[in-house]
């Protein structure tokens, strides 16, 4: 029996998703002409400004499109579902993105993805563009702490992309944006957990199986199996055991400040979710750490899967700088 | 059959594409126990993008190279993901190696085979042993070269090639994912085979098909 | 075998779910001393200025928590799952929303919020502060024509709320407030379609069956049965026969213009969604009909009920100026 | 068993949550065939309010009508939903009804049920035939009236009440909902009881238990 799903033929479904996006957000949104899967802010690249283009699978909604926009990303480049954008519409997004002062690439590491994007670097350096690349990496769970580079970008990136955003908005130079998105990766910890599976269009069936009362922790946004399977547990001993990995890894001390994403995989709800954030401020009021700002919601999904994820964004005065600086996007608001 | 000419290479990547569509969802499958459950989806879209692409030029007024060329494109832009740049980057580099030819030899297509899994490695970096389609490719593309320099006739090259490529694809059980998606399964990607590995074999298989019985 | 929720104890979802949600929105949110379920924007509420009070029961988020801001609701009270709230938290909303120039309830159309509010109100009279009531009726589905006030109120509540929101965020008159609500509530027209059911935390078993390829059209937002229930169908379809059902009653002429609302009663994930919003805008484009905004997302929901819903907000000068008037909600952005 | 003290009274009450807890499951499932699937939820956490805040009063300082009053305002505040102002003006009702007694007599008791039926009437504006538990209600009010003026002992009272209520629950299959969340249903709530009035036979058992066992 296939999944249900509202769509039409599943080898159509990103394009006429784009389709549908692009007439619901015209003032945020635009096709770079020729370039179907190539969005960019109406309102966003500019000369002199480093430009800032993120992309990757579809299915992730609002990850990526939903970022793009003023102060945050120019541009962003969609692949098909779960599938990393092939190097053209990169290059396209590069093109339109670039305002002179070099283009930063910023997405999730998985294997896929750079292989795509790091093409498209080299087709734009025969452009003239000159690209350098962030990844990030902030799913805690993905690999151990000796080899972060092998980490997964999951949720987080909404800090990461956020603070590179609001860098190239405030016209930094090439170094400093670079710079300002690393360390924002470097302080940005997610883990995530998974109740049920999703399917994808083209297939319509599971995307992995588990058991109907089993969870996994630290499941990657793709049904990457993660850390540990067992049975489904309360709220709070779930949320504790994503904060306890964070924590250990982010060593926050009494005064701290940190900034909170609590995440959907799709089909958990916001009550369950707030839920969880409730532990999440209790945990973090224990030890001292204080919050400046919670974003509680659907921001980096995996279609209808059912789970949720943590991310805690440890924040100094330049990176909270960062994420309060405005930024205008069709399906979210920030700063 | 001793040259290959652009439109046995045309129907060629026609069979590739039909095996495709037929293998795609126990593809999907093994890309479901240890990756995202979409690897039969990718191939599927690329070898028939290629397909569709190639129906669309005119066999006596091209050359190998271009086909490969072309081939190359429409699939990297239909897929993207992992095997997007690899297969896009195998294919470029078989387009590369019968440079200026109009026809192709046996020594040309094994050639031309052998620069395909070449260029798998130079754009994924994974080495053999990895858990990767390298595993079905590596060893498919040695196996034919042996096979070539004993003077074999391309049928049995090919058949060796396919031989190596399956007992490789198999050897992936026994593997720890290192490189893509699964690599962060450690452990728990011991027992099931690369999806990658596993459509190496039914690429390589519907090649040597596609080759005996022009 | 229970549904999976990340939850720790079913009878105090809804209260941890507010805990949660007032430590994340300090800036939006707070609580009525002494009566936790009655939620008062920080921002709100102001002398001279008439109260807007909304309510109902909880499973919905972030209908009706999210609606709470300046430019919006003032004050929301919150009830169990799928049960309007007793009248002492409405009432405490009351007072806390009034400024002196009266209170307008806004809730959907549903027997128990009805009972519960009304008491409210009696209690509030015996304060001396003035209540007037507009029901939401904008389920096309859920009556026929000639029994309008006997429909529900669904997802359409964003614009009928949106609208009076602003008209008492403009300090409009008691009657300017009622007028413009009930006229923004006649302009608002929605039609549902679920594919499977949510689970009440309290139950953990879904709430209604439905075959593994089967949809409902018209089906409300507590799994209310709908008008008919047949095999799922492709998006096209589906959206289609919700807006015709939306355009034989809003009758619309060659250059009306409309809002848009693609709504998920879940786990319908932002790509469905949009894939809808393709055909909406198909639709109206054919028959002439202008698109002033859309939102698309998660407004109005039932817990992880899968399904969607299309909201058609008929603009006149008046109501657009209403639409547009600015608003600062926690869950989302609009005006 | 002539005179019904609060003390009574409250042990009743503790009976019907005790009741309402066993029976929580089927009334969530027969509102989720007609309407939003809690009323058992809503029942048992109504009762089960009920019972926690009578237990914490003292039975011997306080009177019926204090008792009564407490209940309605604890069942609504822990409920909300529909049978929250229906259940608290039904029992707001009994406690006026019998003002000023500090123990009730049979013909007290059944002055306070009646008044319970008339005030759901009151409060939900149903009429026999639409549904609702008032289907349940009206005719249990009914037949213990006529058992009283029969001067039937109040066992015998209750019984009568019992099962008036059962055959009006029962009818509700036969009918169309016109009140309430299932009143949308049309057609498609014919053959399926009303959960309203299921619970109600479920409290006017357990009231008939908890008097006749006093
Ligand atoms: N670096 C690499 N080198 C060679 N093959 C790789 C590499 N990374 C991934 N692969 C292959 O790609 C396959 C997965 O491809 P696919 O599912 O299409 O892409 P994605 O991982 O982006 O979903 C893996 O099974 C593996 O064989
Ligand atoms: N106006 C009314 N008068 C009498 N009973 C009603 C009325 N409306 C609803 N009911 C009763 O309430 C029951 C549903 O109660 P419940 O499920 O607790 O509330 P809700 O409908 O708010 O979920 C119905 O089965 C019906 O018997
Ligand atoms: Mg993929
Ligand atoms: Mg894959
Ligand atoms: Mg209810
Ligand atoms: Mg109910």
């Amino acid at each position: 029996m296939q999944t249900k799903k509202i769509i039409n033929d599943g080898s159509r479904a990103v394009d006429e998703m784009l389709d549908g996006i692009i007439a619901a957000h015209p003032a945020h949104l635009r096709r770079v002409e020729g370039s179907p899967r190539s969005i960019v802010a109406v309102d966003g690249p500019r000369p002199g400004k480093v430009g800032l283009v993120i992309g990757g699978g579809s299915g992730h909604e609002p990850t990526f499109l939903g970022f793009v926009g003023k102060g945050l990303a120019d541009a962003a480049a969609i692949g098909n579902v779960f599938a990393s954008p092939p190097p053209d519409p990169i290059l396209e997004c590069a093109k339109a993105a670039s305002g002179g002062a070099g283009v930063l690439f910023m997405y999730g590491n998985y294997a896929g993805d750079v292989m795509n994007f790091d093409m498209a670097a080299e087709m734009a350096a025969m452009d003239d563009i000159e690209v350098r690349t962030v990844l990030s990496t902030d799913d805690v769970a993905s690999a151990p702490r000796d080899q972060i580079a092998k980490r997964r970008g999951v949720a987080g990136n909404f800090f990461i992309f956020k603070s590179a955003g609001a860098a190239c908005d405030l016209m930094l130079s090439f170094d400093e944006c670079e710079r300002i998105a690393r360390k924002s990766n470097d302080h940005t910890y997610t883990m995530g957990v998974a109740l049920a599976p999703c399917s994808l269009p083209q297939t319509r069936r599971p995307n992995f199986e588990i058991g109907a009362d089993e969870m996994e922790i630290g499941m990657g946004i793709h049904g990457e199996p993660g850390i540990a399977r067992g049975p489904l547990q309360t709220a709070d001993a779930i949320t504790d055991a994503m904060l306890d990995r964070i924590l250990d890894e982010m060593a926050p001390s009494r005064g701290d400040r940190v900034a909170i994403l609590v995440n959907s995989l799709g089909s958990t709800p916001l009550m369950e979710l707030y839920i969880m954030n409730r532990r999440v401020r209790q945990r973090l009021d224990d030890i001292g750490v204080a919050v400046h700002a919670t974003w509680v919601g659907n921001y980096c999904t995996s279609l209808e899967m059912a789970g949720a994820s943590v991310t805690l964004h440890r924040l100094d005065g330049e990176l909270q700088r960062m994420l309060d600086h405005p930024c205008d996007c069709a399906m979210f608001r920030a700063g | 059959m001793t040259t290959i000419s652009p439109a046995i290479l045309i129907s060629m990547f026609s069979r590739i594409a039909e095996t495709m569509a037929a293998d795609k969802d126990r593809l999907c499958a093994l890309d479901g126990v240890i990756g995202d459950a979409d690897h039969g989806i990718a191939m599927d879209l690329g070898f028939g993008a290629v397909r569709d692409a190639l129906a669309a030029i005119d066999p006596s007024a091209t050359d190998p190279t271009a086909v490969f060329n072309m081939a190359a494109k429409s699939f990297l832009n239909a897929v993207g993901a992992s095997s997007g740049p690899l297969y896009a980057t195998a294919l470029m580099r078989a387009g590369a190696a019968v440079k200026g030819k109009t026809v192709l030899d046996q020594g040309d297509f094994v050639a031309a085979f052998q620069a395909m899994a070449k260029g798998i490695q130079d754009r994924g970096k994974a080495e053999v042993g990895e858990k990767t389609m390298i595993d079905a490719w590596v060893p498919a593309a040695e196996a034919a070269g042996t096979a070539q320099s004993e003077g074999k006739p391309l049928t049995e090259v090919l058949d060796a090639a396919l031989v190596a490529a399956e007992q490789g694809a198999e050897a992936t059980k026994q593997m720890i994912a290192a490189k893509g998606r699964s690599s962060r399964l450690g452990e728990r990607s011991l027992g099931h085979m690369d999806p990658g590995a596993a459509s190496a074999v039914t690429v390589i298989r519907a090649i040597r098909e596609g080759i005996v019985s022009a």
